[in-house]
């Protein structure tokens, strides 16, 4: 399993998978992709890297604690529909705002886009506990 | 197309119950997993099918043209995915456990709660 | 608002009970019995206006929309049980002081004491029937706990369960019949419904309200054939026995018969149901009687004997049958309480209830002597004692109906007779026997209440008129539905009732003599068949189909229930879309192209191999085939984002299959090759039907989706331009939020369950990296 | 640079009525996930956990009866989920049913999660406990408060996933083996949920249950009397696996007694309620097509729910497995009351369910602290209970009596709603297994008192040093709760059945539940 090319395809693939994984999340607003298939994606590096070298060093890797990435996750969806009902709106009203970028043009920036991170964090955390904890057991 | 679809569906449905019905646990996880395709295959077959049109809008209109995919069963149809990837995930570790701690993946092993 | 307050305050007392009891010792008993004896106070000052037809009432709603209303009311016939309640609660209090000298759960005793007065007060007292029922039904409770006392004891558990499993049977059939009375007369309250009598008679529910009430009071007032938990429920203490299962509790049923004798009587199903049990029970209580040994259970069938002819009675339902029935209520209640709580006196005092070991007590036990010899007196019916005037009424009644029925009652007579020698004769005269304690005089607690039933029996003998217009009248008038005057008077001259009278003593007197043969002779013919065999063995076959049921149900094999479930889904389902007309109109609603019934091949093909494949590497992969075919399709009908997302969660879903597989087992074949035949069969089955309902469903749109709206609005309102993104973080982002929440949930669970395990034990199998 | 705005395209929502609206209903659901996520994020120090743990069930309970209070005096409550107007956003939305529904779980979380507290031991707590707790509580308050269809799946999905977790939480071999089946069969439940409604939204084209019960109340359904019936026959068994009726409940007593008594108790309480609560949402609301067919079929299981499930508790020598098919047999009485449908028999239904729970909850308790002092749950086992612990024994009395329905307890007042309204209306046949079952049940309570209580301890292994004077009060308190709840609802039978009745009053009218989601006609 812990075959040479797997470990430098997993040195190489990190970062274009990290790359990948923004770009997916980003733009899922408006092509497909999306919180959910982002943070897929960028759970796989990682999960790359415990079947390479095990899950302790992915673990050094990632840095954080998986489930923590999920409760932070759950807590930025969550926030980001109290903001709607902090104005007196119902829970989950959008809330948007413009960012005129130079290069870009306006972008649209609105807690439906904070709620997607959420997924996206959650899903990183999910996916890399479930495989950790696999990797893991005896 | 929905004429075979409603096959492959009821086919999907049928496999899955077999393999729900065996004595071995992995089997039955195989026929879990199966359950949730075909479920799935039926919400969107079922939705009618569209060929071809995402329902995505293009950068450059404004509004998006008919035919295209009914958005809504899609957007279920990932829900119940990600759902059930979460209940698979859950079963396999389940399944690892529970053949630790009984020492075979038998179903028929496992009654000792029941009666 | 006092009569409320008056029935209340016994459950008030029962809270404060234990507390007192433990604070005031062996003076508890007296200082509790303050309560019941005021409230017999209070009953007998509510007699005069009972007597002019103006009882004290009291109404307050507790639940008026299920038709409960809190209302009492006090006239002749109620307060006739209340005072009996009250008056021999009192005694049967300040008894239980020497009686249960030292018991530590006497508290609890008095509490429970309490509350079945408290209740039974309720029950007589009651105007609306729910809350009668909610008072009947707290008898049988307190009934239930004082019966099993002596928990320690297999027997008394035992005996408690059926008493309770009797009565409360009755009791759910008495609610039935009750309701069903409430709405046939239109009214919850006995007050108002006592008016109804010809709309009851006449209404279609009355045959079944009749039944279901008879049936509630029969249990209740152990009639033949449920008369059989009341001798085993003498495995209570004493002055329980005295006070539930002879002078109050058990004429609970009377009562109400009595009660609702005036608007249900009249019709052959009263007649012979009422008169025929009552009848039945009569003589076989006193049959039985005869050949027992211990002393509570003689008693207790006596009482059976008695509640018969209480019943019987009330079933002939003629307005002299009813008046013998009130007086013979007084009169048994006042004679059998105090041999009740003699026989608790002499159990207490010599150790043993056995007649066969008591005899020449007299010197020793003089005041329970002399109780218990008045009190067997008005038992047996002789002047000038109350129990005469009872029999000569009863005796009369009787008369009225013909000479079988006479000779019935003489019957049951003779066996009073029998029962009152054994009982307060022969305890205290002939030989003196040895017991296992040295006898000597009760105490004053427990001498003092025979002492006053039994002076009672004898005063209310020499003076009946005392009681017949405030106390007798009232109550009867009650019974029959009309004022009612009745004239007391212990001597009639020279009639038939008198004659049987003196025959029924003479030749009871004579049986008495031979009692010894008479026992051996009828022991031989023990009961073996009786109802209370069918009540163990309806115990045991009701056990044997509660197991026979769960181990055919719940059998432990997973395979079974999901053949339960699915084939009760198809089966069901199937059905329905069948007769109901459901069944698919097959119709192409788009054409079908070439790759595309290929990839449905494939799909199919794949997840077959997934099912069938001998390797476990081999099904997950197929598995994963027939995943990716399925994204295929989302792509090729317009879903992009569906495809990426099952694309990704396959290949997320093998990665974690063949994770998991280092740690578990091959396949092995385990079902046979007839299990594999019928297992495909059913999933045939299920498998059709989703197929004609994917099929009738494609077909069948009736109104539009309402996806418009998204397509509309994703762009203008919530700044997206893939819709279905949109609708994931926006439109339905609730869904969304649920979704994350199982997938972290799921992952907590993976982890908890791989890293712990409260019962860990070691094991070397596996082992992953 | 940037400029913030909010949308408002169907109603200006600055009211303060409305505020306080959006802000009640969605509040059952935040506070159990913000308590979960809290408790997850803080699972390093187990006393922050249970102190939050705590303070977010009373906060439930609170936030609960607040809601409670706004639907009785201003009716209907419905709240737009992210201001999408109904049908084409969730809808939340807070009849009297819902909201005594959320008023239940509030309460069975406080009492529980105080229980919890002494009974869970440490390393379930730091494996996640507290958190998976209010993440079920979050799953069920969803699935009471939404008004939609698939988000009613979702919220499905939630609390089973939790409750999967819960029973397996600790890794005993009989926790493995009852899971398995509990897993297994509530996944077939939630398949053909699923399946029942991809056809269903094929056929109506919207989720929106509001709106499925307005489309559905014209004469196109009659179109496809077949189809329709068959969709509603789907549900009915997909809610009915859920609920543990005859013949889907086998999961139940596989697995209920198997994991720590506080689950055992939350699950007895709370979960099959959901699938009942789910049946009569829909078989009140939306499929009304063919009453004479499915409400009576619905009849039928009650009555053979409550046999079947009184039966198996009889047949149990173990105080939870025996309390486990008593939930079965309750389930067919709160069927029983959307059997014979009306307004007295839902109203008799939901405040059936409202006391069943407790009784059931208190219950279960009771034999954790059977258990505890015993270690063991077997009634052969048990005795002397009455001697050793009167305030328990007292306290199982109350909660025993009221599940058997004997006076003046709450259960009295629920059985005899029920009764009545079957009588009422000529069913007779339900109201003679109602009553018979009725006896049964009492039987087997009696059984437990008999044995647990009343016999003397069988031999002397049975020590009673597990608990000491003081810890067992925090054990017997939460009980006490409960029961005095089952004391109060008995003697407030009054105003708490006409709460009931006005709940079931408002079950029966759809069209006040299709006003308030979608405002006037769409």
């Amino acid at each position: 399993m812990t075959s040479l090319i797997l470990r430098t395809t997993t040195r190489y693939l990190t970062p274009l998978l990290l790359i990948f994984s923004v770009f997916l999340f980003l733009r899922g607003h408006n092509q497909p992709g999306g919180g959910f298939a982002g943070g897929l994606v960028a759970a796989a590096p990682f999960a790359l890297f415990s079947i390479a070298f095990g899950a302790a060093e992915a673990r050094r890797v990632l840095q954080v604690e998986p489930r923590w990435l999920i409760g932070v996750g759950l807590l930025a969806a969550l926030a980001s529909g109290v903001i709607g009902l902090l104005g007196g709106y119902p829970f989950l009203t959008g809330t948007w705002g413009y960012l005129k970028l130079p290069g870009f043009g306006v972008l649209d920036i609105g807690t439906p886009l904070f709620f997607d991170l959420g997924v996206y964090l959650a899903v990183i955390g999910v996916t890399l506990s479930i495989i950790f904890a696999l990797e893991e057991a005896e | 197309m929905e004429v075979i679809l409603a096959f492959v569906i009821g086919g999907l449905f049928a496999l899955a119950i077999y393999m729900l019905l065996r004595r071995s646990l992995v089997k039955l996880l195989i026929g879990l997993a199966l359950l949730s395709h075909a479920a799935n295959l039926l919400i969107f077959t079922a939705a009618k099918l569209t060929r071809g049109r995402p329902p995505v809008i293009g950068m450059e209109t404004a509004a998006l043209e008919p035919p295209f995919a009914d958005p809504l069963p899609q957007a279920l149809i990932l829900t119940a995915i990600v759902i059930s990837f979460g209940v698979m995930a859950f079963a396999l570790a389940l399944a690892f456990r529970a053949y630790r701690s009984v020492g075979t993946d038998d179903l028929d092993q496992m009654q000792s709660t029941d009666v | 608002m006092m009569l409320a307050i008056s029935v209340l305050s016994g459950f008030g007392l029962a809270f404060a009970a234990p507390i007192l009891s433990r604070r005031f010792g062996r003076a508890a008993g007296w200082i509790l019995a303050l309560l019941p004896a005021g409230l017999t106070l209070y009953f007998i000052g509510l007699l005069p206006s009972a007597a002019a037809a103006r009882p004290a009432a009291f109404s307050a709603p507790w639940a008026p929309d299920l038709g409960l209303v809190f209302s009492f009311r006090a006239d002749g016939l109620g307060l006739l049980f209340a005072l009996l309640i009250s008056g021999i609660g009192a005694l049967v209090v300040t008894y239980t002081g020497g009686y249960l000298k030292g018991n530590p759960n006497l508290g609890k005793f008095y509490a429970w004491l309490l509350v079945f007065m408290a209740a039974m007060l309720g029950v007589a007292l009651a105007d609306n029937m729910i809350l009668l029922f909610v008072f009947w039904e707290l008898t049988s409770i307190s009934s239930y706990i004082l019966i099993g006392f002596e928990h320690e004891r297999a027997s008394a558990r035992a005996a408690a369960l059926q008493a309770f499993l009797v009565t409360g049977g009755g009791g759910l059939a008495l609610l039935a019949g009750l309701l069903l009375l409430g709405s046939a007369g239109g009214t919850l309250e006995l007050s108002a419904l006592l008016g109804q009598g010809d709309v009851l008679r006449a209404s279609p529910f009355y045959f079944p309200a009749v039944l279901l009430i008879l049936l509630g009071a029969f249990t209740k007032s152990a009639q033949f054939p449920f008369h059989f938990w009341l001798p085993n429920a003498m495995e209570a203490p004493t002055p329980v026995s005295a006070y539930l299962h002879s002078a109050t509790m058990v004429k609970a049923g009377i009562y109400l018969l009595a009660r609702l004798g005036p608007v249900l009587n009249g019709t052959d199903v009263w007649v012979y149901a009422v008169g025929g049990v009552g009848a039945a029970t009569m003589l076989v209580g006193g049959y039985l009687a005869l050949s027992q040994t211990d002393l509570k259970r003689l008693l207790a069938y006596s009482t059976v004997s008695a509640l018969g002819m209480l019943t019987l009675l009330i079933g002939l339902g003629s307005p002299h049958a009813l008046e013998a029935a009130i007086v013979l209520l007084l009169a048994h209640g006042l004679y059998k309480g105090a041999l009740f709580l003699v026989a608790g006196a002499l159990d207490h005092e010599t150790g043993t209830r056995d007649i066969t070991q008591l005899g020449g007590l007299f010197s020793a036990m003089k005041l329970t002597a002399i109780a218990g010899g008045i009190a067997a007196l008005s038992m047996a019916g002789l002047p000038p004692l109350f129990g005469f005037l009872s029999k000569e009424l009863t005796y009369e009644a009787a008369l009225e109906f013909g000479p079988w029925l006479a000779g019935a009652v003489v019957l049951a007579g003779l066996s009073f007779v029998f029962v009152a020698g054994v009982v307060g004769v022969g305890p205290f005269w002939g030989k003196q026997k040895q017991t296992p304690k040295s006898p000597h005089e009760a105490p004053l607690s427990m001498w003092l209440g025979p002492a006053i039933l039994a002076g009672l029996s004898l005063l209310l003998g020499i003076f009946p008129n005392s009681i017949s217009r405030f106390l007798i009248s009232p109550a009867a008038s009650g019974a029959i539905g009309e004022s009612t005057s009745v004239k007391l008077a212990l001597w009639h001259g020279v009639n038939p009732a008198f004659v049987l009278s003196v025959a029924t003593i003479l030749i009871g007197a004579g049986l008495f003599a031979a009692r010894h043969p008479i026992r051996s002779g009828l022991s031989r013919f023990a009961w073996r068949w009786g109802p209370s065999f069918f009540y163990d063995r309806s115990l045991d076959a009701l056990n044997a189909l509660a197991r026979g049921q769960t181990r055919l149900l719940q059998s432990g094999y997973l395979r079974f229930y999901l053949f339960a479930i699915i084939l009760t889904v198809t089966g069901l389902a199937g059905f329905t879309l069948f007769t109901r007309g459901g069944l698919p109109v097959p119709v192409a609603v788009s054409e079908v192209r070439f790759y595309e019934a290929a990839l449905a091949l494939l799909i199919l093909l794949a997840a077959f191999v997934a099912t069938v494949s001998w390797s476990r590497l081999g099904a997950v992969a197929a598995l994963g085939v027939a995943g990716y075919g399925v994204a295929l399709i989302y792509l090729l009908f317009g879903a992009p984002d569906l495809a990426m997302t099952q694309f990704l969660i396959e290949s997320l879903t093998v990665i974690l299959f063949v994770l998991a597989f280092y740690h578990l087992p091959h396949f092995a074949q385990l079902s046979s090759r007839t299990a594999r035949v019928r297992d495909g069969l059913i999933a045939l089955l299920a498998g059709g039907l989703m197929t004609s309902l994917v099929l009738s469903a494609v077909d069948a749109q009736l109104h539009p989706s309402i996806s418009g709206y998204f397509v509309e609005n994703a762009l203008p309102l919530a700044h997206g331009r893939n819709i279905v993104n949109v609708i994931l973080v926006d439109f339905r982002g609730i869904d969304t939020m649920g979704e994350i929440t199982v997938l972290g949930i799921a992952a907590i669970g993976v982890y908890a369950l791989l890293k712990l395990h409260t019962d860990r034990k070691k094991d070397k199998k596996g082992g992953g990296e | 640079m940037t400029s913030i705005r909010c949308r408002a395209q169907t109603f200006e929502a600055e009211h303060p009525e409305e505020f306080l609206m959006n802000v009640l209903l969605i509040l059952p659901i935040l506070i159990p996930m913000l308590t979960a996520v809290l408790a997850l994020l803080l699972q390093k120090s187990r006393s922050t956990q249970r102190a939050v743990s705590s303070i977010g069930a009373w906060t439930l309970f609170a936030a609960a009866a607040w809601l409670v209070v706004d639907v009785w005096r201003n009716g209907i409550q419905a709240a737009q989920m992210g201001n999408w107007p109904a049908p084409y956003g969730i809808t939340l939305v807070a009849d009297l049913f819902s909201a005594v529904m959320v008023l239940l779980a509030g309460i069975i979380a406080a009492a529980v999660g105080m229980y919890s507290l002494v009974s869970v031991d440490a390393q379930r707590e730091e494996f996640g406990y507290h958190s998976l707790y209010h993440f079920l509580l979050m799953g069920v308050c969803g699935a009471f408060l939404t008004g939609d269809l698939f988000n009613l799946y979702v919220w499905f999905e939630v609390m089973l996933m939790a409750s999967f977790v819960l029973m397996a939480l600790g890794g005993e071999r009989g926790q493995m083996e009852g899971a398995i089946k509990y897993v297994t069969l509530n996944l077939i439940s939630s398949a053909l949920f699923l399946s029942a409604l991809g056809l269903l939204y094929a056929i109506a084209g919207t989720l929106n249950m509001a709106d499925l019960a307005y489309k559905f109340s014209d004469v196109s359904a009659s179109q496809h009397p077949g189809l329709m019936t068959t969709l509603a026959i789907l549900f009915m068994l997909a809610f009915g696996i859920k609920a543990a009726v005859f013949p889907l409940f086998f999961w139940l007593p596989a697995s209920y007694h198997t994991p720590p008594v506080a689950v055992s108790a939350l699950f007895a309480g709370l979960l099959t309620k959901v699938g009942v609560y789910a049946l009569i949402r829909v078989f009140t609301l939306i499929f009304l097509q063919d009453v004479g067919y499915t409400h009576s079929l619905i009849l039928v299981i009650a009555g053979l729910t409550m046999v079947s499930g009184v039966l198996g508790a009889v047949a149990q020598y173990d105080f939870r497995r025996l309390l486990s098919f008593h939930i079965i047999s309750q389930i067919g009485y709160a069927l029983m009351g959307l059997g014979i449908f009306t307004a007295s028999a839902l109203g008799g239904a939901v405040f059936f369910i409202f006391h069943v729970s407790i009784a059931k909850a208190s219950l279960f308790l009771v034999s954790g602290v059977a258990q505890r002092l015993y270690r063991t749950c077997d009634l052969k086992r048990l005795g002397g209970l009455y001697q050793t612990q009167p305030m328990l024994a007292a306290l199982f009395l109350v909660s025993a009596m009221s599940l058997a329905g004997i006076p003046p307890f709450s259960g009295f007042f629920a059985k005899l709603g029920l009764v009545k309204a079957g009588l009422d209306t000529g069913q007779h046949v339900i109201v003679a297994v109602a009553l018979g079952v009725s006896l049964l049940t009492l039987f087997s309570m009696l059984k437990i008192w008999g044995e647990a209580f009343w016999k003397p301890i069988p031999d002397q292994s049975g020590t009673t040093g597990g608990l000491s004077g003081v810890r067992l009060s925090n054990w017997l308190f939460p009980i006490a709760i409960l029961s005095a709840i089952s004391v109060v609802l008995g003697l407030g039978a009054g105003p708490a059945f006409n709460f009931a009745l006005q709940a079931g009053e408002q079950l029966m009218d759809p069209s006040l539940y299709i006003q308030a989601v979608l405002g006037g006609a769409p």
